[in-house]
């Protein structure tokens, strides 16, 4: 017996050592391992279908812009940006802008960044196959022409305030030279769009679907060398074990921290710490305005503004909001995030009033005639889906909220919880009643008209809706140079819009995300909070042990 | 042998055939267009999605349809993911060695515990060891399979903190491990879904075993076995095991579909990137190509495990290789 | 069932005899302890092998008498043999059970035993499975199995009630064979006399669960003194010829 | 001894006078189903009542002899009776988000036995009402899947040649694709969140192995004496299906019904833990552990209480349908 465990305990002790010990250990202060935690795969990494935070942070690691926003996050005028692939841009005329590109910027492959790869992505993000959510942004430039090898040249159909910010912010460009010669309809499902090759400070390592993605820096990276070795985003199935992982120090960061709950959970860790930051987006409950089978036909029961009033009068924010996220939100009653320069007490708004909403209601005809609690017109019962994303508890929390406060009025709204990647995949496609929708905005008004003006509608319009009022004053906002002006057209506009309630406007919750304290220099843009990640650091003595594993 | 195995491949192709085609007119005859990624409303001209319903064969009867998915399907082409854009059978290669562990090693779990516990109540038939077993194997096997593995991160993961209640291995220093560091990682991270699996399936298994077991030794030949002065042991583990165990390797190539049944919600429970996991997704994203073909590779692994019980009982039992 | 008492001597063969339900063949698996629960023998009860009590024998020496002191006949030739394993590998079992032999010796000695009992290619036989052997066949590979640790004594619970007529004949013949070239005691448990007159010297008679008479066979076929004996003796075939006088 | 028996009985008329209005109210409202489900226990307990005043049959008696057998009826039998007065035990409606500010995610007290969940509804009377759903699902589909099951089965086993071949290849062919993945399919391919489709899915996905349990009586019986005699006595075929051949295999089906409502419970939780069973807010025992795993680390008592209730129901199921087993059919007892 005895000569039988001598080599089992010989295992069991090399196994417990080689589980401590490591190949070769990375030293200096460029080592630093970040893990982040979140609760859903990247869905794809093209840049021009990019939409859920969990593929733009990646993206945007991996992909650069022309330029990119300060910190200030100024989108007006021709000098609030930072150079990323344009080292420089000059003004021609009216509406014309030329950029000129780093020549130290170069692709992953060795390849050097062209004018050619600029005018491409823009082929790219306008083509109507590709349906990119952002495209509507893009719909005022006319024309991109390459000059020559290193110079590009955007013309504009208006005269408008942030032609620069349109021109060099939305697109991430794309390598011409590899994806040229592919088919259009295969692009969405190349290989390139899983094993990016792109021209930021990180490159692809290994993506292992469902469970993680790893990027590894590139050391070369000409804008400088970027201060974290690896980023990881590791999938976990909801938010709770995402929670877990940071909080057993497994994983570094988690983001979307916004109940008082999760943060004080965060905080009994006394490795993390919370940064809080302003909100950029958003929560709302978008109707869909096309049938939800047939997207030819508009929809059965929305189509009747009175009724989406009605609707929106009967959902009390208020309370949602504090059962879900106590003090760490404010009410959102248009769709307008209070990072952009409009936002104000005074918006336009439909407030919570049950018994207008009620009598409304009744006014349209719908009455429970069959005593079942859910009120009917001609044998049809006010009834339809609200499909939120399951991994997020808070939409979870708050869909069973809205769909109590709904009951009480007589209306019967159905969840369907969707895991996020494939409520994804079905929400742009316009097929759905109400969808619980988050939308993480740019700074700027103008992104507005994406989402909810004609232009948008295939792309970021995703419930189809239209209204040419609407539009013409979202575009003589969006072309005025005049301040003043400029928001006072966005309140008409908006004014005219809320009124429409395409949508109920929910609230913004304040964005809070945990971090290891072992992180330096940790700086937090508000339109996207992994913008500036790739400047983080880890001083030497501070690493623990994925600081120092590996190559 | 040659011929059990010939016939028993003849069965499997006709029921798979069957399977393909229940799947494929299932979700053809279902409301709407299950098949087709819907272009209309982003802005897509008529002809352009024409043109693309042409390129997937949409436009066709639906027995053209059919007899090319078929055709396509024989030469190992399951078509493309309509959420990705992948060819479907790179998605499942990527996928399927992650549930083949899984579940082998849960299996081989489930059939060692169970055999063991389940001999063992029948040898000390009565006793309260029996008695508590027996209780102790119907609760296994009344738990939800779920709900068992959240009992088991709670215990393990979230209070105890002793074993990984998620992913395939330790993320951000897996790769810098040694070989054999690698490899206890990647056992760590297995012990809970697989011992999830593994006893809510030995609950049932020794339930079986037992009754086998209790079905053998009241046979003639133990009798004799014993009569002829044989240990005890030789009695119970030469002659009752063996014997027992014929019905118990029926049970094996049953117990896989209920199996794969459980490991869509244990991948779910214990995110583990395989097959189930799979499924959930895909049919969460209406992601039919993929549906349809999960369904023929789970059929294709439950029928080759019937396969392998078919051939495992006839080298079990002597009597059986006779047979045509 | 009742009280019975009854010995054999070295080298003797017994009938026990009795109708179906007399209790014959719980009679011959008392012998061995092998009664399964709930079934039990009373507690005063003695069954006395070479001044070894078996009923009170520790759980060794209970396996060294079982097959290896005395060897037992099944009445069903299947039922002996697990139905999985070799012939040959059970009969090696028996023996190495009991006598300290090598894999190779245990083989040899086998072989030997099943051409002892009269099977063609005992070689053949010894690495088939039971299923492959007709119920003679199968009934001779018992025997083979019984006697193969040379035990002292024999017990065959109607050995030859599953068999057709003319393979019955061989294997009490076989049998007859077997007792008398060695000083192994017999017991043969029928509920057919004429089978029992075949080859006992000294028949027991069971009515049930009791034993109604114990006499030399000669004596009883032709004096019967209880009448169950006699209906017995009545019963029995009168054509089948009497081995003990021709002989 | 007898006079014990009217304790129960007296407390039961008791309890319903008092609660009288309430009853009529349960008796009014709430679906056709669940209704049905109503009537059904009454009848159940109405049997129970009568089994009590009178002395017990010997048969019955012998059956609940088995402590196992006892418990296990006692929990059934309160799980049961639970669910049809849900309305009344529950104390709280199963839905109503009770103090949405102050009194979310509570752990277990006195005002609230299993706590609060995430939008403060009290759980056990989410628990209560989720016993109803889980149970009505589980007899009702299971009705289902034993009617197409033994029809089919029947079918196979009488007219033998091509219809069998097909029958039974077909049933091979839905055993061998694991039943979670027909449910998740046809559940998301029909996009339905009714709760009677849902039945009407796990029971058209539950009648497999029904039906080869119930050919394989089929052509056991058809061999037996009798039949054989009956049929040589000239009666029908038809008539020696339903005369001979269906009574005989009624006691199998039994057993096998019991022990599917079980399977069906399990099947329905998973379902509903996937999110493709019963739509929020509606409780099943399924979408409360779904609403728990969200929370598990914060509240681990949401999880766990419907589980502990999924278990005990499908254990004592299983202990009646063994010990159904053990009484009808003593010839199989050995097995399982």
């Amino acid at each position: 017996m005895i000569k039988i465990l001598q080599p089992l305990g010989a295992i069991a002790l090399t196994t417990t050592f080689a589980a401590c010990g490591s190949g070769s250990d990375c030293t200096g202060d460029y080592c630093g391992t970040i893990i982040i935690a979140q609760g859903a795969d990247a869905e794809s990494l093209f840049p021009p279908t990019m939409q859920a935070v969990s593929s733009t942070a990646i993206g945007d690691m991996i992909y650069l812009r022309l330029a990119d926003l300060s910190d200030d996050l100024n989108t007006v005028g021709d000098g609030g940006l930072v150079p990323q692939l344009a080292s420089s841009w000059t003004r021609l005329d009216e509406s014309h802008l030329r950029f000129t590109l780093d020549n130290r910027a170069i692709w992953q492959d060795g390849q050097p960044v062209t004018a050619a790869d600029v005018a491409f992505t823009y082929s790219v993000y306008t083509d109507t196959i590709v349906a990119a959510p952002l495209a509507a942004n893009l719909d005022k430039i006319s024309n991109v022409v390459a000059i020559d090898e290193r110079t590009v040249e955007f013309e504009f159909t208006t005269v408008y305030p942030e032609q620069l910010f349109d021109a060099a912010y939305h697109m991430r460009i794309l390598p011409a030279h590899l994806m040229d010669s592919i088919e259009t309809t295969e692009l969405l499902g190349h290989e390139l769009t899983r094993n990016p090759v792109g021209t930021g400070p990180y490159r692809l390592h290994q993506w292992l679907p469902g469970q993680f993605i790893e990027l590894h820096a590139d050391t070369s990276f000409f804008l400088g060398r970027p201060g974290l070795r690896r980023i990881i985003w590791q999938v976990t199935p909801d938010y709770e074990s995402a929670l877990a992982l940071v909080v057993s120090e497994q994983a570094d960061l988690i983001d979307n921290m916004r109940t008082p709950r999760h943060i004080e959970q965060a905080n009994s860790a006394a490795q993390l710490r919370a940064v809080e930051f302003a909100s950029g987006g958003y929560a709302y409950l978008q109707f869909g305005l096309r049938d939800a089978e047939d997207p030819s036909r508009p929809h059965a029961l929305f189509q009747d503004r009175t009724l989406r009033r009605a609707l929106s009068m009967a959902v009390d924010r208020e309370t949602t909001m504090r059962a879900v996220y106590g003090d760490f939100s404010t009410i959102a009653v248009a769709p307008v995030s209070p990072l952009l320069s409009i936002w104000g007490p005074d918006l336009p708004r439909i407030d919570y009033n049950r018994d207008r909403a009620v009598e409304l209601l009744e006014g349209l005809g719908w009455r429970d005639s069959d005593g079942d609690g859910v009120r009917d017109r001609n044998g049809m019962p006010l009834s339809f889906q609200l499909a939120y994303p399951a991994s997020d508890p808070n939409r979870t929390s708050a869909a069973v909220i809205i769909q109590d406060q709904l009951r009480q009025v007589g209306v019967d709204a159905q969840l369907a919880g969707l895991e996020l990647n494939s409520l994804l995949a079905t929400i742009p496609t316009g097929k759905f009643d109400v969808y619980f929708g988050f939308y993480g905005q740019d700074p700027t008004p103008s992104s507005i008209r994406g989402n909810w003006g004609t232009v948008g509608i295939g792309g970021g319009n995703f419930g189809s809706y239209s209204n040419p009022r609407v539009d013409d004053l979202m575009d003589r906002a969006i072309a005025t140079f005049d301040p003043e002006e400029s928001r006072s057209l966005w309140y008409q506009a908006l004014e005219e819009m809320v009124a429409d309630a395409p949508a109920i406007f929910l609230y913004s919750p304040k964005s809070v995300l945990a971090v290891h304290r072992r992180f330096e220099n940790v700086t937090v843009r508000p339109d996207q909070w992994a913008a500036t990640m790739w400047t983080w650091q880890v001083p030497e003595t501070r690493m623990i042990d994925r600081d120092k594993a590996g190559s | 042998m040659g011929r059990l195995i010939g016939r028993k491949l003849f069965q499997a192709l006709v029921v798979m055939l069957l399977v393909t085609t229940s799947t494929f007119f299932l979700i053809h005859i279902a409301p709407g267009d299950p098949f087709m990624p819907d272009l209309s409303v982003s802005g897509v001209s008529a002809e352009r999605t024409d043109q693309i319903r042409r390129n997937f064969g949409l436009d066709r009867p639906i027995y053209v349809q059919y007899g090319a998915y078929l055709k396509n399907v024989a030469s190992g082409n399951l078509g493309l993911s309509f959420r990705s854009y992948r060819p479907v059978s790179e998605i499942i290669i990527e996928r399927l060695p992650n549930t083949i562990v899984l579940t082998s090693l849960a299996l081989i779990m489930d059939f060692a515990i169970g055999i063991l516990i389940g001999t063992w109540q029948a040898w000390k038939r009565g006793s309260a060891g029996d008695r508590f077993l027996t209780v102790a194997t119907l609760t296994l096997h009344s738990t939800p399979v779920f709900w068992f593995g959240f009992m088991l991160i709670l215990a393990f993961s979230v209070s105890l903190r002793i074993l990984p209640g998620s992913g395939v291995v330790t993320i951000g220093i897996y790769d810098s491990l040694t070989p054999l560091g690698q490899l206890w990682d990647r056992i760590k991270h297995l012990i809970l879904p697989v011992s999830t699996l593994a006893l809510i399936g030995a609950g049932s298994t020794a339930r079986f075993q037992r009754a086998a077991m209790l079905d053998t030794l009241s046979q003639d030949f133990i009798k004799s076995a014993r009569a002829r002065g044989l240990s005890e042991c030789t009695v119970i583990f030469r002659h009752a095991l063996r014997n027992s165990l014929l019905p118990t390797i029926t049970l094996l190539g049953l117990s896989l579909p209920v199996l794969l049944s459980g490991s869509v919600l244990v991948e779910t429970v214990f995110s583990w990137p395989g097959i189930g996991a799979l499924t959930v997704d895909s049919v969460q994203s209406r992601d039919y190509m993929v549906v349809t073909a999960i369904g023929l590779v789970s059929a294709v692994m439950v029928l080759a495990g019937n396969l392998v019980a078919d051939i495992l009982y006839s080298v079990a039992d002597p009597r059986a290789r006779r047979k045509p | 069932m009742g009280d019975l008492s009854f010995e054999v001597n070295e080298g003797e063969t017994v009938g026990i005899v009795g109708e179906s339900g007399s209790g014959k063949s719980v009679t011959a698996l008392a012998l061995l302890n092998l009664i399964s629960p709930p079934g039990e023998i009373r507690a005063e009860s003695q069954i006395v092998f070479f001044g070894e009590d078996i009923l009170r024998a520790d759980t060794k020496t209970l396996r060294k008498i079982r097959g290896g002191q005395i060897g037992i006949i099944f009445q069903n030739p299947a039922a002996s043999f697990n139905p999985v394993l070799t012939i040959g590998s059970q009969i090696d079992e028996t023996l190495r059970a009991h006598r300290p032999v090598s894999r190779n010796e245990a083989r040899k000695t086998s072989i030997d035993t099943l051409s002892k009992v009269g099977l063609p290619h005992p070689e053949t036989v010894y690495s088939s499975f039971p299923h492959s052997l007709s119920g003679g066949m199968q009934q001779r590979a018992a025997i083979a199995m019984a006697i193969v640790a040379n035990p002292q004594l024999l017990i065959a619970d109607e050995p030859t009630t599953a068999l057709d007529v003319t393979v019955q004949a061989q294997i009490i013949q076989l049998l007859r064979d077997l007792t008398d070239a060695s000083e192994t005691a017999l017991i043969i448990i029928s509920h057919d006399l004429g089978v029992i007159n075949q080859i006992a010297d000294r028949t027991i008679v069971l009515h049930r669960g009791q034993l109604v008479e114990d006499a030399p066979t000669r004596q009883l076929i032709e004096q019967p003194h209880h009448p169950q004996s006699a209906l017995l003796v009545q019963a029995a075939p009168t054509t089948a010829p009497k081995f003990g006088e021709t002989s | 001894m007898r006079s014990f028996r009217w304790v129960p009985v007296t407390l039961f008329v008791l309890f319903v006078v008092v609660r009288a209005g309430r009853i009529g109210d349960l008796l009014s409202t709430g679906t056709f189903v669940e209704q049905t489900l109503v009537a059904l226990t009454f009848t159940l307990l109405a049997a129970i009542i009568w089994l009590t005043i009178t002395p017990w049959p010997e048969v019955l008696s012998k059956f609940f002899k088995p402590f196992d057998v006892r418990i296990a009826s006692l929990v059934l039998g309160a799980i049961m009776i639970l669910a049809v007065f849900a309305p009344i035990a529950s104390g709280h409606h199963p839905n109503t988000q009770l103090d949405l500010v102050n009194g979310q995610l509570l752990p277990p007290s006195l005002a609230h036995p299993f706590g609060t969940d995430f939008v403060s509804r009290d759980l056990w009377s989410r628990v209560l009402f989720g016993a109803r759903v889980s149970l009505m699902i589980g007899v009702l589909a299971v009705t289902m899947a034993i009617t197409i099951g033994t029809m089919v089965g029947m079918a196979a086993g009488y007219f033998g040649g091509w219809v069998e071949l097909v029958l039974m290849r077909l049933v091979d062919a839905g055993l061998s694709i694991p039943r979670v993945f027909w449910l998740l399919v046809i559940v998301s391919l029909w996009g339905t969140t009714d709760i009677y489709v849902l039945i009407l899915i796990i029971g058209l996905t539950g009648w497999f192995s029904t039906s080869r349990l119930v050919r394989a009586e089929v052509l056991r019986i058809r061999e037996e004496d009798f039949v054989v005699a009956a049929r040589g006595l000239g009666i029908s075929e038809a008539g020696i299906v339903i005369r001979q051949i269906l009574p005989n295999v009624v006691p199998p089906i039994i057993v096998n019904a019991t022990l599917g409502i079980g399977q069906v419970i399990l099947v329905e939780a998973g379902l509903s833990f996937l999110g493709f069973g019963v739509q929020p807010p509606w409780p099943s025992w399924g979408t409360i552990i779904q609403d728990g795993s969200a929370r598990i680390i914060a509240a681990p008592w949401i999880v766990t209480v419907p589980g502990v209730a999924i278990a005990l129901t499908v254990v004592s199921l299983a202990i009646l349908g063994d010990r159904l087993q053990t009484t009808l059919n003593p010839r199989d007892s050995a097995q399982f």
